[in-house]
């Protein structure tokens, strides 16, 4: 159980690593698919079959409009050269990195262990969700019964974005005086 | 009461329509963005009434179960009341003053669904009881900015808009991975409920790690020194009445307003005691540094971006202060922060409408030919500088005062200096773009339309009279009630579970 | 865009319909099985943009069928909100589940869950109409070469 | 406890490249890693040694439970409006590639500052 999630998770980072130092976009777009669809079977590894089917699916038509975007503008990254400026940026990243890292570390240390949450909130979803709302799909009734306000939220992010969208790719956005 | 979510239902319905609607009549959007802004003016105000109780509304009817709040709780208190009337009244004078300032921009239509949206998510953000709507909501509102700061689509905006979003993205995934934190350490989303455990729990390093993630994600909305690159790209680039929303309203709401909100009132001073010297330290450093920065601009909008920050700094400072007085002090100066910012991108807007040009120094007497332009905007440079007997002379008046009190004198020293230099750069837009010589190109320039005006007078009258609200009959309704929400820190968790 | 080879036509030919129907079976089930408005709306978007793709983006560039994207996604979440607001007119709660208190229905059938279906086939409409838009948008905007 | 620092570590990897990289389309490659990590972060929280999904099904035995469900609507909120974002961006980048010719950020900076 520990061992494949472990497998992926390093999957992923290594597909992490890829996308952002390949000097091809498409290519880079591709390992990010790497990691959205190593993310897919880590949620159903941790029996999350929800997340797994948004995850595939948002995951296809974000590769499907990252690609349209490459394809219409260029495939090339930017050069970059190596100067005494990059070095301290990445000297000064490193050390963060490292600090942060141990930051988390010692946080992680006074949580619970990974596979022993404490319940609270859902503690009532999972004894009384099914005979309250009738939903047999737990996930289906927090999202949709419990905390349908979110999800209220959620639909309106989608139609934000959309609106936005719209209004970005408009051709002409101010009329010239 | 049923009262609370019309908050967000209000303008959320009032923005799925207007898409359809406003294909096939096209002044439609003006009237149904107007009439919607409207009605939530007055219902905040109308929520005056109950500033001094604290309602709690559980959306669907989940009440809690054995003392465990298992729905998403909408919570309404002094702090609430303040903040609703601050983004609802600005909001209203906006959209009023966008139905002019609009004829140089197309498709109205998707301006109001946006800005509408915008609206509901800066509602949402402060009706909030629970960390994770809370996101969804801070998501709404950052969204709909993104696309409007890019609504002109040209290029500089596009530019602006896309470091405001990488920025801005960053913050929110950064403040999504303080919710997992938040939610590993105590098993529930609810704040009042977190902040009865975070006391228990005292300041242990996870505490302290989710803490920084919240102040790191906060801080880059609310545009704080060190994390403030992308405000005085996007202010600028935005339309002025989105600037004005932004400045006055958004930031502070997305930004300082949650800042108080979970340090003060959730986890509390208890657990976070360095917390305090931090507020300080960000606020001084924005506010100095700031006002420094605006002094050498050239560029309208792009100074008043940068006194934006260091007007914001000196609320986070005066909240570092942590006495009642310092408090008072900083909600005071946001709500004057917020009236005289926007009226003063509410005249550089007017003042891009008339002459096209934003650069100070191809301006030069335009108060001769754009009276109201001109006098508002002297009123709002003097109320942001601190001159009595506008609002913003109380406030600031009220931080210094607090601050030497508290036995800061050196930080009191910096926040006199900075508020001379504020009055130097803006003495310096009014010579530059409203006294002096009338420029031969401006000869022909016209005071802009009559909507433009009313919102404008209206700003003006409110920074003159905003020192009012210092009478004790004003202020035991509206201000006091705020501070005591923020004073109370934990004590918060009892107002809203009750016992 | 123009169109793909025949090949890709005749595939897209048959697996589109199945495309749509398990979205729809999705979007329907959302409370009994995994998935829901969410991942079904995406399949059915994802439905659309396959025809776009293989048959090429003459098609979308009409401005019927942006229109037709454009209100039935403003319908779908308009729909969502409706349902949220019935409690309060029903002068309960904002989101109370109006049909569940009443009659939760037969456990694990397709009406039980009070509101929760009727949601979720709110939310299928809005984010496949929403995600669609958002294809077609970006598809037909051409980038010009204005230096 | 390692699969949580392994989570951590690819978020730190897309700040790393939301920080260092210079191409737009790389920049919204990374916020999407970071996305992708703490989606993740949040799942892990949510699971229980032992647990099943949080599906009733008839026949389901007594002495079988569930992971936690909540983390879980959580996440599937945070994927949906990770898309919305992306989406919005991505189309910025194109319409900036169509204004500037070029998707390096040193070449994009009509504003100054």
């Amino acid at each position: 159980m520990l061992t494949p999630l472990i497998l992926l998770l390093v999957l992923m980072i290594l597909g992490a690593i890829v996308a952002l130092e390949s000097k091809d976009l498409l290519s880079g777009i591709i390992s990010l698919g790497i990691i959205g669809f190593a993310l897919t079977i880590i949620f159903l590894i941790l029996h999350a079959p929800d997340l797994a089917i948004v995850q595939i699916v948002v995951e296809t038509l974000t590769l499907v409009i990252l690609i349209a975007a490459v394809l219409k503008t260029t495939r090339e990254d930017t050069t970059e050269k190596l100067d005494t400026k990059k070095v301290l940026l990445w000297g000064a990243g490193l050390i963060f990195i490292v600090v942060f890292m141990l930051t988390a570390v010692k946080a992680l240390r006074h949580l619970p262990d990974f596979g022993l949450p404490t319940l609270r909130m859902a503690r009532v979803y999972i004894d009384q969700g099914f005979s309250i709302t009738g939903a047999s799909n737990l996930v289906a009734a927090v999202i949709l019964d419990f905390r349908g306000y979110d999800t209220l939220g959620e639909a309106t992010v989608l139609f934000t974005s959309v609106a936005g969208v719209v209004t970005v790719l408009r051709k002409v956005g101010r009329k010239k005086s | 009461m049923s009262l609370l979510p019309l908050f967000v239902i209000v303008p959320l319905g009032a923005a799925f329509v207007t898409p359809i609607f406003s294909k096939f009549w096209k002044g439609f959007s003006d009237w149904w963005g107007n009439l919607a802004s409207a009605f939530l003016m007055v219902l905040s105000l109308w929520c005056l009434r109950f500033s001094t109780e604290t309602i709690v509304y559980y959306a669907g009817g989940w009440e809690p179960v054995d003392g465990i709040p298992v729905g998403i709780a909408m919570v309404m208190d002094g702090l609430t009341v303040l903040m609703l009337i601050i983004i609802n009244v600005i909001a209203f004078l906006v959209t009023l003053y966008s139905v002019n300032f609009l004829k140089n921009y197309t498709d109205r239509g998707k301006y109001y669904t946006l800005f509408l949206l915008m609206l509901a998510g800066l509602n949402g953000v402060v009706l909030s009881g629970d960390m994770f709507n809370l996101f969804v909501f801070l998501e709404i509102a950052a969204i709909a900015t993104y696309a409007l700061v890019a609504f002109g689509v040209e290029a500089e905006s596009l530019e602006a808009s896309f470091k405001y979003q990488v920025l801005g993205g960053a913050a929110s995934i950064t403040i999504l991975l303080g919710i997992a934190f938040f939610y590993h350490l105590t098993g529930t989303l609810n704040m009042a409920d977190a902040s009865r455990l975070f006391a228990d729990m005292g300041p242990s390093p996870a505490v302290i790690f989710t803490g920084i993630l919240f102040l790191v994600g906060f801080s880059l909305k609310a545009g704080l020194m060190p994390f403030h690159a992308w405000l005085p790209d996007a202010y600028p680039s935005a339309p002025a009445s989105i600037s004005a929303m932004l400045a006055g309203v958004g930031s502070k709401v997305l930004g300082v307003y949650a800042l108080i909100r979970i340090f003060f009132n959730v986890f509390g001073m208890t657990v976070m005691p360095s917390l305090l010297t931090i507020f300080l330290v960000l606020g001084t450093l924005s506010m100095a540094v700031g006002a420094f920065l605006a002094l050498g601009q050239k560029d309208f909008k792009r100074l008043l971006a940068y006194s934006s920050i260091s007007q914001i700094g000196y609320c986070i400072f005066a909240f570092g202060l942590g006495t009642p007085l310092g408090i008072l002090g900083g909600l005071f100066h946001l709500l004057n922060h917020s009236v005289f910012k926007s009226l003063l991108f509410f005249n550089s807007g007017a003042v891009v409408y008339a002459t096209g040009k934003r650069n100070l120094e191809s301006m030069g007497g335009l108060s001769q030919r754009m009276p109201v332009t001109g006098t508002t905007s002297l009123v709002g440079s003097l109320s942001v500088s601190g001159i009595p007997p506008l609002g913003g002379f109380w406030s600031k008046l009220i931080i210094i005062y607090a601050a030497v009190e508290s036995g800061h004198h050196i930080l009191a020293g910096v926040a006199i200096l900075v508020s001379i230099v504020t009055l130097g750069y803006y003495m310096k837009v009014q010579k530059l773009a409203f006294f002096g010589p009338l420029a031969a190109a401006y000869q022909k320039v016209k005071e802009v339309p009559a909507f433009m005006c009313i919102s404008m007078v209206v700003l003006a009258l409110l920074s003159l009279g905003l020192g009012l609200l210092l009478l004790p009959q004003l202020r035991e309704v509206i201000l006091d009630p705020a501070v005591k929400v923020v004073e109370q820190g934990m004590g918060y968790a009892e107002m809203v579970l009750g016992g | 865009m123009r169109g793909m080879t025949l090949i890709v036509k005749s595939i897209t030919q048959l697996m589109a319909p199945s495309i749509l129907l398990l979205g729809i079976y999705i979007v329907m089930h959302g409370h009994l099985t995994p998935g829901g408005g969410f991942a079904g709306g995406i399949l059915i978007a994802g439905c659309f943009v396959l025809i776009v793709l293989a048959y090429g983006s003459e098609e979308a560039k009409s401005e019927v069928r942006k229109w037709r994207a454009t209100f039935s996604e403003s319908f779908g979440i308009f729909l969502f909100w409706f349902l949220a607001l019935l409690g309060l007119i029903q002068g309960t709660y904002f989101f109370y589940n109006i049909i569940a208190k009443v009659n939760t229905g037969q456990p694990y059938h397709l009406f039980s869950a009070g509101i929760i279906p009727l949601c979720n086939i709110a939310i299928g409409i809005e984010v496949g109409a929403a995600l669609f838009a958002i294809f077609i948008t970006l598809v037909v905007f051409k980038v010009e070469e204005n230096l | 406890m390692i699969v949580f620092i392994l989570a951590i570590l690819l978020f730190l990897i897309g700040l790393y490249g939301v920080l260092v990289k210079r191409n737009l389309i790389k920049i919204i490659i990374g916020l999407m890693i970071m996305e992708y990590a703490v989606n993740l972060f949040f799942t892990l929280v949510g699971f229980r040694e032992g647990g099943t999904a949080p599906i009733f099904s008839e026949g389901l035995s007594d002495n079988v439970f569930f992971v936690d469900p909540l983390p879980q609507a959580l996440v599937l909120t945070a994927i949906v409006i990770g898309l919305g974002t992306t989406a919005l961006m991505v189309s910025i980048a194109v319409r900036i590639y169509e204004k500037y010719d070029t998707l390096d950020v040193r070449k994009i900076r009509k504003l100054r500052g």
